[in-house]
């Protein structure tokens, strides 16, 4: 309902005066000019980053370089990023209760088919990618994405959220990707070295810990920020 | 030691706590905000008498604290502080006995009671106050306890008051801080020395230096109510009786005028200024003030008015005082601070008991009052001919000094400005003399306020009798050793000839 | 080996408030106390690490354990010790206001919590991190709860309010990350302390340069760009509106201050003197607005374009002696402190008369005798009268500018105090009038008056220890003072 | 001996303040009129039985006063004592008892002033007094409260006020030069120094004003018909001398040769003894012309003064002159204000028995043999041979003349006393109050030749008796003729119908003579202030303030600024800004 | 060389087109829009200037880059998006108000 609201006054919301709309092009491509010509400027050789990243790859723990980045030379970036995408669905919660479900007609016989093959194998790939990246390219957002897609096809399908799913154990499943980052982070400064600082030999584990718990909670969040609102508890007083 | 350096603290603090817990007293406990108001005043005026003895003895007080990396917060206890120090300590108590009677019955007293206290803070803080810096914090401090003084009654002439009282005083503030940094840029330093400490600025400053007295003296000016910066004055009459007559003739007029002396004694030096020739102009202004005031007290109807503008005037004596260089003159304008703060708050005090007690406010309503309020009105006399300049009261004194101190120095232009101050004066005052003590009253007079046998509440009449009977004395006995002449004798001897 | 390092506490600072989100967003119930613990357990480390750092050298604090160029590090100096021990007080009066603020609306007491020690962790994240990227993530993260928090009210203005705001961040981001990027692709290093070693005067880092800045400036509403920030902070809920004021708008000037004196260091005349130009015409014209606003939040949010005009006032005087910066720092310190105490008085006399029309402010100062205090001396430190802290800071400025004989910001800054004190007055004096009509009036809780308070004395009692407070400045050095490489 | 001196000199000055303390506060009212008149007895005995003595120095009083009775001192003190004295027995029987208290206290504190000047020898206490007495008198001058009263009150306070600033100024003068306070040590320094003319001219206005001096007289036939009898007698008897004395102290006489101030003084001493005689004839009040008379006399004791200024030599002798005149006249003068008021009051042959009574000062005044006048002029003749050639020649002829005009103004004072006046009955009880005070001033003035003061030179010889008596006959005559004529007339003619005689005694002029066609500028003056204060000004500020307004109307400032801001704050206006604003920063960066 | 000057003029090409679309657009969708096509053209200059290492393979610190930012626009672009329908719901059109209530 709100999508056929919204189309049908996108077409003439221009700013239409056209002189102002000339002045800006011509800045804008002024600014386009400037940057490349900077980055035309820009001298080809550099990349001596690289070399010492491969120094210390080996003690990061996993073997593919922007995963062993992500999660561990700059695994403070991943936990703020997590942080955002929690902040995100808080955000979201605070404005607006989950708006009156769109009229929703049963499953047609071709979804129904479909659907109960796609989920399956989405869960299993999901899996694959996730276990895939610490040697290739995938990991905990990789596959929290496609768990989540799977989860907005089950939405699409008029599938309702269990209500035995406790509005507490919902937001310990949002919070459970960061809540294990901190955990795992906090455990490493017991054994007194930096914060996120892995020893070598468990490296490869925590990561993989952690980044099973991210897939899992970011999953979560994604599919919460799709419903684009927060369940109405039945007991809370909103 | 510590008692030397703890000392001014304490005198600040005497009238700073009263009055931060009258700020939390709730309006009814009127018995406890008294016995507090009193003690300060009380407290006050030991403290200060104790010093008073110890600086003659020529003891040093003094409490300094870091403000800034090379510029610090002193509290200084030198001759010229303890002077206006126990002038505001004294009528400090005085006003506050009064305004304990005037504000009998009326709202919001313990708001006033705790401005009124942190405003006598600031007047303290003001005169004790050892460098520019401190001064200029107290100076503002004052600005802004005073304007929820004038602004009291809540009327729409209270706010339109208050407003042109910021309006004049917050850019001369601000004219102060600009001239205060530039002096601490050119020199380094903001210490006030008994001889001014910028002889030794090299000549290429000179202009610089010019440029920064003007500053100061028009950031000054506005409080003294030099001429084109008066017009808050007569408006702030609006006030109820003890602010105006505490606040204008003793607290904020003061500062404004004593701002100036410490200018040309403690940061130029008398010579300096001089040679500088700033004095010069400064006493021309001074004179066009003197008159001007005169001038407009003329045709003002209203009392408070027409005190107001007479403080103008009489305030730009001890400018004039200041601005010729020269002992006898510094002596004059010096003793002029404390003997005009007698007589106006005793002139005010009046105006306040006619108010309150008959509601007269009008001149021309006064007609006889001389009989129903005999004392007051007594006392009123004794006030507006010392204003004059007649011998026994205080008034004659400085403006006898000034007249030597200008002919010794061979400014004889300055007596005839005094001849023709003098003759204003008596224009103003007298013919309110004869219609209070000469004339039939043509009206029975309404009792604003009755009272068992005598004129008015005695708090608002002793008060009033109280000053005038010192500004007698400070007239009549003015040699003795602890009078305000001894006292300022004492400052410009070591002012000028140490 | 490493614990005992000194910025142990600076990583607790960020630890905390997230745990502390997550805590308050798993259980609701005890929020509040989870809530105001936090923020006492902030404020404890906050003041070990200023007492650490000001008597030891303390040294990076490598995150992960990696080097600067692969890991990300943590650094604190005088400048972001200041900011995190302002928004660590700041932070405590409105952990401790926001509950009897919305005794009533317990729902957005609820989100309020989370949102709150998400933007906490921001901050104190912003503050410590000495890394580019991460500070483009943090900095996003600043936003969006900022955002969030200023949506809470529900209002349409405050929603309007917030998506344009949200809208206007999201663009400096963007431009911002885009210059992170040439950086990094231009020095193959996005910390900050090696930046400064290899940026070198190129087409890259003027585009760099230009890009950042603008995002910057952007996101803290420097004059032409100040059209999203009065709306946003004058509708939302005073804490909220608190906060966005003294703490959020001073997260990006610390940035852009950090870039321009140490990535950019050797930045050309020129440009310091336009953004003078800027910060001057936004003191004038924020006042001037100021003046003419006839509500009283939308008062206070020109006030804070007003007075972020001054911190842009002070690079040209920057440019010519160092010290100006320390100037700029306690103005920002005393403006946060002013201004939140401003804004939590302004929210007691809008929850006490239902409204916030100046006119119709009616007798607040015999109702709300605390809060107009507050408010007023708020004001003073906002003037920058003598015993407040703005006064330090004017005072610092002014002696830059009457030595230099650079007379125009001299007088800026003080007709700046004028126009300033025009309309702090303007609404002191009407507090002390009856107003026209009567309303009925909601009692105000002793808290909510108290904090206020207690936010303008600290702001006042800050211009009476400018001692100390000028010494941890100097710590690190941030301002290139005591190394003599800038000129002073 | 110094203490009781001191102790006496106290309580000449406390017995007066304490007696005003007295009168002014209700409760001791009754005890302190009744206690008044016996205000100057400390005076009185200081005066006759102690006599001049050594100086004392009170510190703490007032800058340090110096009290004393010097050689003149002692002389005027002497009058002022006795008159004053007498004059306060006088009005106790005078005055009705309500106005009593009222006058009193004005009456003992002029009479401290007067005689605290006198006492005073440095210059603030002789300020301090001399400013009591003015203002003291005014209470005086406006006792009766009717509409002259006041006007005669306000000329007269202006006056004084005026007197006073050029006081004020003469004494700061001579302290700055003399660098002390003290008149006998500031007179030698004064004398050398080169801003004498300052002082010497302040001088004259200051103390003329009060001595009466030609322009500045205005104030005294006013003041003198207003007050009551007791009050202008006091006033003209004593007070005036107050200007006298003032100079005495004051200039240096003696001891330097000041030959164009002496001119001055002597001619403006002669004008007036001139003048005032002429107006005075003219006037029909019996107490203004003894006003004018005093004037006359004053004239003549500024013309001895003069001639003390030209012939410093000769001041001793010339000092011994004025003061034997000046006591001559001062009893003279008040005795005859007091027998005019015994005349007021009582009828019948009491009446024609004080008229008769009045003769005698009335021949005193005039110089007729055997009386004090005689001495004085007399003695004044004498010196005035020391003055250098022209000046004496001028006094040789002007001083009989100046003794036959004022012998014709008193004729007519007599003359016009004698004409029967509607009596106002009073109680036979004050009668003896008013008449023994007035009797033992005419024994005083009677006996005065015969004190020890006057000089040793042999005044009885034949000639000076001639002298001093052929200008008595010459008016007696004058008087004679005109007065006949009057009778020839026929009845319908009233009897100031003018013969030519009485031409010059119709002739009306009033009283303040020159202060008419002044007092006519000063008003056209402050009509044409007030007018261009009061209305000229405020309207071109309106005005101004009007014009103000149209510009702020006209431009709409308000509106411009809110479209401005509204402008600016448009989405794409805004962001354009920050678009220009990156190119400037990227731009700015690259160029420099 | 020429490959990744193609991949950052592409990028740039994005960013700018995304300002333009930001500023012209009034209604909140296409802004929206507008500020993805910026956040992906950044993306695209970071990934293309990844690319020019002599040996070939890709900056793996720029890919990291890249998927944080790619994070973080969803999670603004998601918040963006509520707020929209928000202010939909309450002003009753998704436009930011023009007439200012000052």
């Amino acid at each position: 309902m709100q999508i056929k609201v919204l189309s049908q006054k996108m077409e003439e919301d221009t700013i239409a005066s056209w002189p102002i709309r000339l002045t800006v092009g011509g800045i804008v491509l002024m600014i386009a000019v400037g940057l490349l010509y900077a980055i035309w400027s820009l001298s080809p050789d550099y990349a001596e980053l690289k070399w010492t990243l491969a120094a210390s790859m080996h003690e990061s723990g996993v073997s593919h370089p922007v995963t062993a980045v992500l999660m561990n030379f700059r695994g403070y970036d991943t936990l703020l990023e997590m942080g955002v995408l929690l902040l995100a669905v808080m955000g979201t919660w605070s404005l607006t209760p989950i708006k009156a479900a769109p009229e929703t007609h049963p499953p047609g016989l071709v979804q129904d088919g479909l659907l109960r093959l796609l989920i399956p194998l989405i869960t299993l790939v999901a899996g694959y990618v996730l276990w895939a990246g610490a040697y290739a390219p995938g990991g905990a957002f990789q596959a929290g994405a496609l768990l989540t897609a799977a989860g907005i096809l089950l939405l699409l399908s008029d599938w309702q959220l269990p209500a035995s799913l406790l509005p507490w154990l919902l937001r310990l499943l949002l919070v459970s990707g960061v809540a294990v980052f901190i955990g795992a982070a906090l455990s490493m400064l017991w054994l007194n070295t930096y914060l996120l600082a892995y020893p070598p030999q468990w490296a490869g584990s925590i990561i993989l810990l952690i980044e099973l718990c991210a897939t899992v909670s970011i999953s979560a969040i994604l599919v919460a920020l799709f419903l684009g609102g927060r369940p109405d508890e039945p007991g809370s007083t909103i | 030691m510590i008692w030397q350096s703890s000392l001014p603290l304490l005198v600040l603090c005497s009238s700073l706590l009263p009055g931060l817990i009258i700020f939390a007293l709730p309006e009814s406990s009127v018995r406890i905000r008294t016995t507090l108001n009193l003690f300060g005043a009380v407290t006050k005026l030991a403290l200060v008498a104790w010093m008073v003895w110890d600086v003659y003895q020529g003891h040093q007080f003094e409490t300094r604290l870091q403000f800034l990396p090379n510029l610090d917060f002193t509290l200084q206890m030198g001759p010229l502080s303890v002077l206006f120090v126990t002038l505001s300590a004294l009528l400090w108590l005085v006003t506050t006995i009064y305004a304990i009677g005037y504000l009998e019955g009326s709202p919001h007293r313990s708001r006033f009671f705790g401005f009124f206290s942190l405003c006598v803070t600031a007047t303290a803080g003001v005169a004790m106050a050892g460098n520019l810096l401190t001064f200029l914090l107290f100076y503002e401090m004052l600005t802004l306890v005073t304007y929820p003084l004038v602004v009291h009654r809540g009327t729409e002439a209270a706010r339109q008051a208050g407003h042109t009282y910021l309006r004049y005083t917050l850019p001369g503030g601000v004219l102060l801080l600009i001239g205060t940094v530039w002096l601490y840029t050119v020199t380094g330093t903001l210490e006030f020395t008994s001889r001014g400490f910028l002889q030794t600025v090299d000549e290429s400053q000179h202009p610089a230096l010019i440029a920064i007295f003007f500053l100061l003296v028009m950031g000054f000016g506005v409080k003294a109510a030099l001429i084109p910066l008066h017009g808050w004055l007569p408006q702030a009459m609006v006030a109820p009786a003890p602010v105006s007559a505490l606040l204008h003739a003793v607290a904020v007029v003061k500062a404004g005028a004593f701002g100036v002396i410490r200018i040309v004694y403690d940061v130029y030096g008398a010579e300096f200024a001089s040679q500088l020739g700033v004095t010069q102009p400064l006493a021309i202004l001074a004179a066009i003030t003197i008159l001007y005031g005169s001038l407009r007290a003329l045709f003002q109807d209203d009392l408070k008015r027409r005190l107001a503008y007479s403080t103008i005037s009489q305030v730009s004596y001890i400018t004039l005082g200041v601005a010729i260089v020269g002992p006898i003159a510094t002596i004059g304008g010096l003793v002029h601070l404390v003997h005009q703060g007698l007589m106006k708050i005793t002139l005010f005090f009046c105006a306040g008991n006619l108010a309150e007690t008959l509601g007269i406010h009008k001149i021309s309503e006064m007609r006889g009052v001389g009989k129903r309020m005999p004392l007051t009105m007594a006392a009123f006399t004794v006030g507006a001919l010392g204003m004059i300049g007649i011998p026994p009261i205080a008034g004659f004194i400085s403006k006898w000094y000034l007249g030597l101190g200008a002919l010794e120095v061979g400014q004889s232009w300055v007596v005839l400005v005094l001849i023709a101050s003098t003759l204003l004066n008596a224009a103003y005052f007298l013919p309110v003399l004869y219609i209070v003590w000469f004339c039939e009253p043509d009206h029975p007079w309404c009792e604003n306020r009755h009272f068992d046998n005598s004129e008015t509440n005695w708090t608002l009449l002793l008060p009033a009798l109280a000053t005038a009977g010192m500004a007698v004395a400070a007239g009549l006995l003015a040699s003795l050793p602890y009078t305000p002449l001894e006292w300022v004798r004492f400052i410009t001897h070591n002012q000028f000839y140490q | 080996m490493l614990s005992s390092t000194a910025l142990i506490w600076g990583v607790a600072l960020i630890l905390l408030p997230l745990s502390g989100a997550l805590l308050t967003f798993l259980f609701r119930a005890v929020a509040t106390p989870i809530g105001i613990c936090v923020a006492l357990a902030i404020n404890l480390c906050t003041v070990r690490l200023a007492w650490l750092i000001s008597t030891q050298e303390v040294p990076r604090y490598p995150l992960g354990g990696w080097g600067a160029p692969l890991g990300i590090d943590l650094y604190v100096d005088g400048l972001s010790m200041t900011l995190l021990i302002m928004s660590a007080v700041v932070g405590l009066a409105i952990s401790c206001y926001a509950p009897s603020y919305f005794r009533s609306a317990r729902h957005k007491l609820i989100y309020f919590w989370p949102l709150w020690l998400f933007l906490w962790t921001a901050l104190n994240a912003l503050f410590l991190s000495a890394d580019i990227f991460n500070l483009y993530v943090t900095l996003e993260l600043l936003s969006l709860a900022a955002v969030a928090l200023a949506a809470l009210a529900g209002s349409a203005d405050a929603l309007t309010g917030a998506m344009r705001y949200l809208l206007v961040s999201l663009l400096g981001s963007l431009c911002y990350l885009l210059g992170v990027a040439l950086l990094y692709h231009a020095y193959a290093t996005v910390d900050i302390a090696l930046l400064a070693e290899r940026v070198v005067a190129s087409p890259i880092t003027s585009a760099a340069f230009g890009l950042m800045m603008a995002g910057l400036l952007l996101k803290t509403a420097l004059f032409p760009l100040h059209f999203w920030l009065p709306p946003a902070h004058a509708s939302a809920a005073a804490p909220v509106s608190a906060l966005l004021s003294a703490l959020v708008v001073k997260a990006s000037y610390y940035l852009l201050l950090r870039l321009w004196l140490e990535v950019f260091g050797n930045v050309n005349v020129g440009i310091d003197v336009i953004l003078g130009v800027f910060g001057a015409a936004a003191v004038l014209w924020g006042s001037l607005q100021a003046l003419r606003q006839s509500r009283l939040k939308l008062l206070i949010a020109y006030s804070t374009v007003a007075q972020l005009g001054y911190l842009f006032v002070v690079f040209p005087l920057a440019a010519v002696n160092a010290n100006a910066w320390q100037g700029a720092l306690y103005l920002a310190l005393s403006h946060a402190f002013a201004k939140a105490a401003m804004f939590l008085a302004a929210g007691n006399m809008l929850l006490f008369c239902g409204h916030d029309r100046i006119i119709d402010l009616d007798r607040v100062v015999q109702r709300l005798p605390l809060s107009l205090s507050a408010f007023a001396l708020a004001g003073v430190s906002i003037i920058g009268l003598p015993p407040s802290g703005g006064f330090i800071g004017k005072w610092l400025l002014l002696e830059v500018a009457v030595a230099h004989a650079l007379w125009g910001w001299a007088v800026v800054i003080v007709v700046g105090g004028i126009l300033a004190a025009a309309y702090v007055f303007r609404v002191v004096g009407h507090a002390f009038t009856p107003a026209k009509n009567t309303h009925e009036v909601h009692a105000v809780p002793a808290v909510m008056e108290w904090v206020a308070l207690v936010l303008a004395t600290s702001s006042i009692l800050l211009g009476l220890s400018a001692a100390q407070t000028l010494m941890l400045f100097e710590v690190g050095d941030p301002f290139r003072i005591l190394s003599g490489e800038a000129p002073s | 001996m110094s203490f009781t001196i001191l102790f006496w000199l106290v309580l000449t000055l406390t017995w007066p303040l304490m007696l005003v303390g007295m009168t002014t506060c209700t409760a001791t009212r009754a005890w302190g009129c009744r206690l008044s008149p016996w205000a100057a007895v400390p005076a009185v005995i200081l005066a006759v039985f102690i006599g001049p003595s050594e100086t004392f120095y009170f510190s703490w009083l007032l800058l340090g006063t110096e009290l004393g009775l010097d050689d003149t001192g002692h002389i005027f003190l002497l009058l002022t004592a006795l008159l004053w004295w007498l004059a306060a027995v006088y009005a106790k029987g005078y005055l009705p008892l309500i106005e009593q208290a009222r006058f009193f206290s004005f009456f003992n504190v002029a009479m401290l002033g007067n005689v605290g000047l006198i006492l005073a020898q440095d210059m603030l206490s002789f300020y301090l007094f001399f400013t009591l007495m003015s203002f003291a008198s005014y209470g005086l001058v406006v006792h009766e409260r009717h509409a002259a009263a006041s006007y005669a009150g306000k000329i007269y306070i202006i006056l004084v006020i005026v007197g006073e600033v050029a006081l004020f100024a003469a004494l700061a003068w001579a302290a700055v030069i003399a660098e002390t306070l003290s008149f006998e040590f500031a007179r030698p320094v004064i004398a050398q120094s080169s801003l004498l003319d300052w002082v010497i001219s302040l001088a004259l206005i200051g103390f003329g004003i009060k001595a009466g001096v030609i322009i500045l007289h205005v104030w005294l036939p006013l003041a003198h018909p207003v007050a009551p009898t007791p009050a202008s007698a006091v006033l003209s008897g004593s007070m005036i001398k107050a200007g006298l004395l003032g100079w005495l102290k004051l200039l240096p006489l003696g001891e330097a040769l000041m030959h164009s101030w002496g001119g001055l003084f002597i001619t403006l001493g002669l004008i007036a003894a001139f003048y005032a005689v002429a107006v005075g004839l003219m006037q029909h009040d019996a107490k203004t012309l003894l006003a004018y008379s005093s004037i006359s006399q004053m004239g003549v004791l500024t013309a001895a003064v003069g001639l003390g200024l030209m012939v410093p030599a000769a001041w001793p002798g010339i000092l011994a002159t004025i003061l034997v005149y000046t006591l001559h006249h001062g009893l003279a003068k008040g005795s005859l204000f007091l027998g005019v008021g015994v005349l007021g009051k009582c009828s019948g042959h009491w009446r024609r028995l004080a008229w008769v009574g009045l003769w005698l000062p009335a021949l005193a005044l005039a110089g007729a043999p055997f009386t004090s006048g005689m001495v004085a002029k007399t003695l004044l003749k004498m010196q005035t041979l020391h003055a250098p050639d022209i000046w004496s020649a001028v006094f040789q002829t002007l001083l009989p003349c100046s003794a036959i005009a004022t012998a014709l103004l008193l004729g007519k004072f007599l003359f016009m006393l004698s004409q029967p006046v509607s009596t106002r009955k009073t109680e036979p009880l004050s009668v003896p109050t008013l008449m023994v005070p007035w009797v033992v001033l005419l024994m005083l003035v009677a006996s005065l030749p015969w004190w020890p003061l006057a000089s040793e030179t042999d005044l009885w010889s034949g000639d000076i008796l001639l002298d001093s008596l052929w200008p008595v006959m010459l008016a007696g005559l004058i008087m004679l003729v005109s007065v006949t004529r009057n009778q020839w007339l026929p009845r319908r003619f009233a009897i100031n119908s003018p013969t030519f005689g009485g031409q010059i005694f119709s002739l009306r002029i009033p009283p303040g003579d020159i202060l008419a066609p002044i007092e006519w500028i000063i008003h056209y003056i402050l009509n044409g202030a007030r007018r261009l204060c009061c209305d000229e000004l405020p309207h071109r500020y309106q005005s101004l303030q009007s014009f103000l307004q149209r510009i702020r109307t006209t431009i709409e400032w308000q509106h411009l600024i809110e479209r401005l801001e509204w402008q600016l704050c448009r989405w794409p206006t805004a962001l354009m800004g920050f678009l220009v604003l990156g190119l400037i920063l990227g731009w700015g960066k690259m160029s420099f | 060389m020429s490959s990744t000057f193609f991949f950052a003029l592409a990028g740039i090409g994005l960013f700018v087109l995304g300002l333009y679309g930001l500023i012209i657009y009034a209604h909140l969708l296409r802004k929206i829009l507008a500020i993805n096509i910026m956040g992906s053209g950044v993306f695209l200059v970071l990934a293309g200037l990844a690319h020019r290492l002599p040996d070939g393979t890709a900056d793996p610190i720029s890919h990291a880059m890249i998927i944080t930012g790619i994070v973080v626009a969803v999670a603004a672009t998601a918040l963006a998006l509520v707020l929209m329908l928000q202010v939909q719901h309450t002003t009753g059109q998704a436009v930011l108000p023009e007439k200012q209530k000052y």
